[in-house]
């Protein structure tokens, strides 16, 4: 566990953080400036805060009353710079092996990294060089990850190969994982724990499933980003559609592809805007995701959508439908519908293990 | 070749070599160091030292030469120092040459060394820190590699420096044949007779030379840690 | 020459208008054959005077000698006076060596030389001899007791406090030591006026002062 | 106009490109390391290929044959790097009138500078750079714009924003813009022409629309990325709704939010995965937009998806099911169907000038 | 302290003042173009360039004297050509002293100058010339600022090794008092007399507190222009 609280003043930016990072990845977002690279490299010990307290686990990293302040080198962190600040002097292989070679098969494989090895920083392209500095901070074994935008520079295919990895990594190693991020679906894939941060403070902070399923977050994460995160279980394989069913508390969810063994825990995040609410059972259509739902609240955004926050057994959906539709359906709280969710529109960077 | 120089001429460009190759080496790593230090630290004492590494390059060399004397000297503190503990003595050894030649040089070494250090994004050893590395080891493994033109250039500054060293060398150990009279201190002499100037001119050239070789060196090298840093 | 420099300044300022400019005679010779503006030189060594004289660099007739100097052996301060045979100075040399101007290059070195062969010690000396590129360097080397003997001029010998004359060269043991003075090609005519003044009383007076002795030979 | 063909070896990677970029926006798509950035460099001149022509409008830039090699300066390309390269030493203000002072008042508007004027580039975040760059570009008034990945380190709020300026300039300047991208969105939005690269060749090339929309392009952008952009026309407001409605051959589109006037030209992405396709046309529920179609294609992905080409008027479509929709309602080419499209699905990020 | 020092004293201590602050912003620009020619460009004389910029490190003082003695006194080829065209004469002149120490001094400021441009990242000239600027305001807008601590450290080194040049300007243009006697030149002349250590010490202190001077607005300066560049 990870807790921070600090106060630092960057020449015309003032800091001022406070919140709890548990075992598991706790995705700092926000937009550019919001000073969310200052907080990172507070807690590696890059910086001074000018006061506060910094704990991992029941190590005190730093605490200016305590005149606690740790160098990088003793705090054991493994930061995945934004850029990605490799050695130019070292070929790959030894960049990679300069903080420990913990895990490095696995690693160099997974981050395809094999191909680069004898390989210079300087003649990397800009996703190598990253891929490069993700796989030194891992094979450093830290005690906790610092990772500031790890995967911006990353294409698509790359990092739907990466994520995978990082959620395993979470799940192996019970460290806290510090993730700063612009993408919502990057960040409910992997993230427990989110925290908004704007202008230099914590404007929410909570359960990512919880931040994301609230219709008041929608303005905050913009509005193409808002959806819930429920937790399913793997209950049943459907080998010759290719489908994967999920379980949860509101009904079964069928979703193309195939993740983790029968009865396995996976995280999955519906996207407000591929829900579509139907007065009645739809028939004859595509979609194969049909769950009875109840409306809990509806919430007006500035513009012509309304969030509408259901629930479907015990857990929390968002949908986003437009003020027309929610007028001509007559939508109203405490009333009885289907969500229908499309199985692709899921797409594999919203399902997490 | 060989019927160019007489066996006097020989000993000397030897013993230049010598000592220039000595003078350069012994003060690289105390070089290094003390460029680190200025370009990294902030310490009360750090404009002082700075100005005292400087000191060889401001003063005449016959000022240095003396005050190497007082020093080093058999009767100063140092010299006397090193006489009774160590058995060493610098007075008209090669060794007190080397010694002169490494003072005057140093502010040379010290300067182009520091450059490079200041050169060099702090965000790598940043980056370094945080993967666990010591002070130290950052240092050997990350700050090192990549100021080594600068320190390339900085030895070869030293070297050409210790090639070229009179006034402080002459002051401080005199001319010995074979034991000091280096290059320069043979060039000085043969000004100073009437009709000299051949045997001035062909050890005028050979320092030329030696000190060509070892810029065409450095620069080699330099091209090959660039190349190796990728720049 | 340097040497002079002491005397020479004291003469200027009486004589007045008159800028004094040192160097190892060596040095000096080359710059006024290379066309320094100079009226006047005076040097230690006749051999670079007569490369002037060669070159036409300077009036043939103006040459005269202004002074003249001893050799001496120096050591320190609290030294017995030596005596100078093989004995006498290997006793007081010890291990060290003997501070002396460059043999082949600086006239006091040259003139060390001289003496030492004439007395029959070069041969046992010449490579116990520490040279040096100025008689001031020779001086300064006896004074930190790095060197225990020092070959000098007598005038230097009075520069230091740390250093005492403990043998004088016989006068026939090396040439006479001159201090060789002429007009240059371009001398303006005041030269001569202070050339005048030189060989004059007052500067007579001076160069004793100094611890000079007088000319060997008077010009008529 | 830009063309360019050419051949490079950097290293052990072999460039061999040609393609042409007509004015508008050529957007450059591509893993990490198949070759963008060294494409982009050469054609801005500041590496020099081995053979090969570049040509903007009638100036041959380049030309190996006839020794013909302008230096950048000449070459009059606005480059924003992919690691933004400010001049440290400067303020944003000088950074930004560097290269000129090209409608310096709507570029500072736009990207939000006002406020970084006076500041020094070591005390910007990531993505306040990436503006600045952006800016500095603009500001040189070039006659080609090449951007490599300029928007990776900004977040969805700021690239919404940024989005509309740079659809804007592309129509308002007749100039060629290359643009390295990953983001399929952003591609399907600016870009006219798209042009994929892979390991140093192109391997597909065509107007964006037409790329797209190719059921075996799929594979090649990712699952998640594929679908069909379409031109539409502002055909009517719904003032009350806050919606906009888009004409185009195959029927009328409903949208959330206000973009163009009447008549205007607007370009429209619809995701292959947020396309629901139902054999009858459904009622009571909350997608606005149901079109009837014809399916024209069934391509079979290596996943559970299939990826379903469809006509809508002229006007060409995709959309990908799960194999098991497929079978159970019994797809086929020639069939008649229903395209329900969910007007929020299509973000303002789908959405372009 | 007026009363520290003779006229002599004092006007020596202007005139080294004079002269190594002339001699080093004389020799700056062209040491920050042949330092540029050194990093950036490749022509077939460069090596020779090179080793003929190190030359006077190399050679003794007393040499690199005597050549410009022969170079550019009233009748050396450079000398004879000043003179009959502008009536220039260096020989002599607090203006041949200046020349002798900067000609000492620029290897120094060169090898400075061209550490630093070698750490200036290519890209930023890159990024710049794609903005269409000119080689030449490339270098002056970008390039020069990024160098200027280097181009400050060559300048001090510069002003510091001018300050004590002995061997080349007493040679050269000897130490005519008002004219070429600079400090190291007097202290030299006042080692040759009797008593003359008090006034030696004077000016070596002298020496010393000119070059810390030096040293510390340099630190300071380059510290301001570190900060602008937002290291
Ligand atoms: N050393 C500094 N001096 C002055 N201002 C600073 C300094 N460091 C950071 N800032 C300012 O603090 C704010 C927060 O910066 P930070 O790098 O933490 O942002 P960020 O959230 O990481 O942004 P991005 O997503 O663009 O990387 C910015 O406005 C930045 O300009
Ligand atoms: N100077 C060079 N020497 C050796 N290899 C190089 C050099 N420049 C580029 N490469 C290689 O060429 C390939 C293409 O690099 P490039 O930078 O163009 O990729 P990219 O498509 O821009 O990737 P990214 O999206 O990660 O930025 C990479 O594999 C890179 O390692
Ligand atoms: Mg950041
Ligand atoms: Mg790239």
């Amino acid at each position: 566990m990870l807790q921070i609280a600090i106060q630092q003043r960057l020449g015309d930016f003032a800091l001022d953080v406070a919140f709890t990072a548990p075992a598991g990845v706790t995705a700092i977002f926000g937009r550019s400036g919001s000073g969310k690279t200052s907080v990172v490299n507070a807690v590696a010990g890059l910086s001074d805060p000018d006061a506060g307290r910094i704990v991992v686990a029941d190590q005190v990293l730093f605490d200016r009353a305590q005149r606690i302040n740790l160098p990088p080198q003793r705090r054991r962190v493994g930061y995945v710079f934004q850029d990605a600040r490799l050695f130019p002097h070292m070929t790959v292989a030894r960049n990679l092996s300069y903080g420990g070679s913990h895990d490095a098969a696995r690693v160099i494989e997974v981050l395809g990294l094999g191909d680069l090895l004898g390989r210079r920083p300087a003649g990397l392209s800009g996703g190598e060089r990253q891929r490069v500095a993700l796989g030194r901070a891992l094979m450093s074994n830290p005690q906790i990850l610092l990772m500031d935008e790890p995967l911006a520079a990353l294409d698509a295919p790359r990092k739907a190969e990466i994520l995978p990895y990082l959620a395993r990594l979470r799940d192996a190693v019970q460290i806290p994982i510090l993730y700063v991020s612009h993408d919502v679906s990057e960040v409910a894939r992997l993230a427990t724990t989110l925290v908004i941060v704007d202008a230099g403070r914590v404007v929410a902070n909570g359960p990512v499933g919880d931040v994301l399923s609230r219709p008041e977050a929608v303005p905050l994460l913009g509005v193409r980003d808002a959806g819930a995160v429920i937790m399913t279980k793997v209950a049943g394989r459907l080998l010759d559609d290719g489908l994967t069913e999920l379980a949860f508390s509101g009904g079964r969810i069928l979703l193309p592809g195939s993740f983790g063994k029968l009865g396995d825990r996976v995280r999955l995040r519906i996207p407000a805007q591929d829900v579509i609410l139907s007065r009645t059972a739809p028939t004859g259509i595509s979609a194969l995701n049909i769950l009875p739902v109840t409306i809990t609240a509806l919430e007006q955004g500035r513009g012509p959508g309304v969030a509408v926050g259901l629930r479907a057994g015990n857990d929390k959906l968002l949908a986003r439908v437009t003020r027309r539709s929610a007028t001509r359906m007559g939508l109203a709280v405490g009333q009885q519908v289907y969500a229908i969710i499309k199985a692709t529109a899921v797409g594999p960077e919203d399902v997490g293990g | 070749m060989t019927d160019m120089f007489g066996p006097a001429e020989w000993a000397a460009i030897w013993l230049s070599l010598r000592v220039a190759l000595v003078a350069m080496l012994g003060a690289l790593p105390l070089a290094v160091w003390v460029a680190f230090v200025l370009a990294r630290k902030v310490f009360p004492g750090r404009q002082l030292l700075n100005g005292l590494v400087h000191l060889p390059l401001v003063l005449p060399p016959v000022v240095t030469g003396y005050l190497l004397l007082v020093v080093f000297g058999r009767q100063g503190p140092v010299g006397a120092l090193l006489y009774d503990i160590f058995g060493i003595t610098l007075a008209f050894r090669w060794t007190g040459a080397a010694l002169a030649a490494a003072i005057m040089a140093f502010p040379l070494m010290v300067r182009a060394i520091r450059l490079a250090i200041e050169a060099v994004d702090p965000g790598l050893e940043d980056a370094a820190a945080t993967l666990g590395a010591s002070k130290r080891r950052i240092f050997a493994t990350v700050t090192l590699p990549l100021i080594l033109p600068g320190v390339l250039a900085g030895a070869v500054l030293g070297f050409a420096k210790a090639l070229g060293e009179f006034g402080a060398t002459i002051t401080f150990v005199a001319a010995i044949p074979g034991q000091t009279q280096t290059i320069p201190s043979a060039i000085y002499g043969l000004l100073q007779v009437p009709g000299g100037e051949p045997a001035v001119l062909r050890l005028v050239i050979v320092s030329v030379v030696l000190a060509m070789g070892a810029l065409m060196i450095s620069e080699w090298l330099a091209r090959r840690v660039a190349r190796r840093v990728g720049r | 020459a340097a040497s002079l420099k002491e005397p020479l300044d004291a003469l200027a300022v009486e004589f007045g208008d008159v800028v004094v400019s040192y160097g190892g005679s060596g040095t000096m010779a080359r710059q006024v054959a290379l066309g320094a503006p100079a009226d006047l030189v005076v040097l230690a060594n006749v051999d670079w005077m007569n490369v002037l004289v060669d070159g036409g660099h300077v009036r043939p007739d103006s040459i005269g000698d202004v002074a003249s100097n001893d050799l001496v052996m120096i050591g320190a301060a609290n030294m017995a006076d030596v005596v100078l045979d093989i004995a006498g100075i290997g006793a007081a040399l010890g291990d060290g060596r003997i501070a002396a101007g460059l043999t082949e290059a600086v006239p006091a070195g040259i003139y060390a030389k001289q003496a030492l062969i004439s007395l029959g010690l070069w041969e046992d000396m010449a490579d116990r001899l520490a040279e040096v590129d100025n008689v001031r360097a020779a001086l300064a080397l006896v004074a930190r007791g790095q060197a225990p003997l020092g070959i000098v001029y007598a005038t230097d010998a009075r520069v230091s406090d740390g250093v005492r004359v403990v043998a004088t060269f016989p006068g026939g043991s090396h040439q006479p030591i001159r201090y060789v003075a002429a007009l240059t090609r371009g001398a303006v005519p005041e030269a001569a006026a202070f050339l005048a003044f030189l060989h004059g009383p007052a500067g007579r007076a001076a160069f004793a002062g100094a611890g000079f002795l007088p000319p060997v030979d008077s010009v008529e």
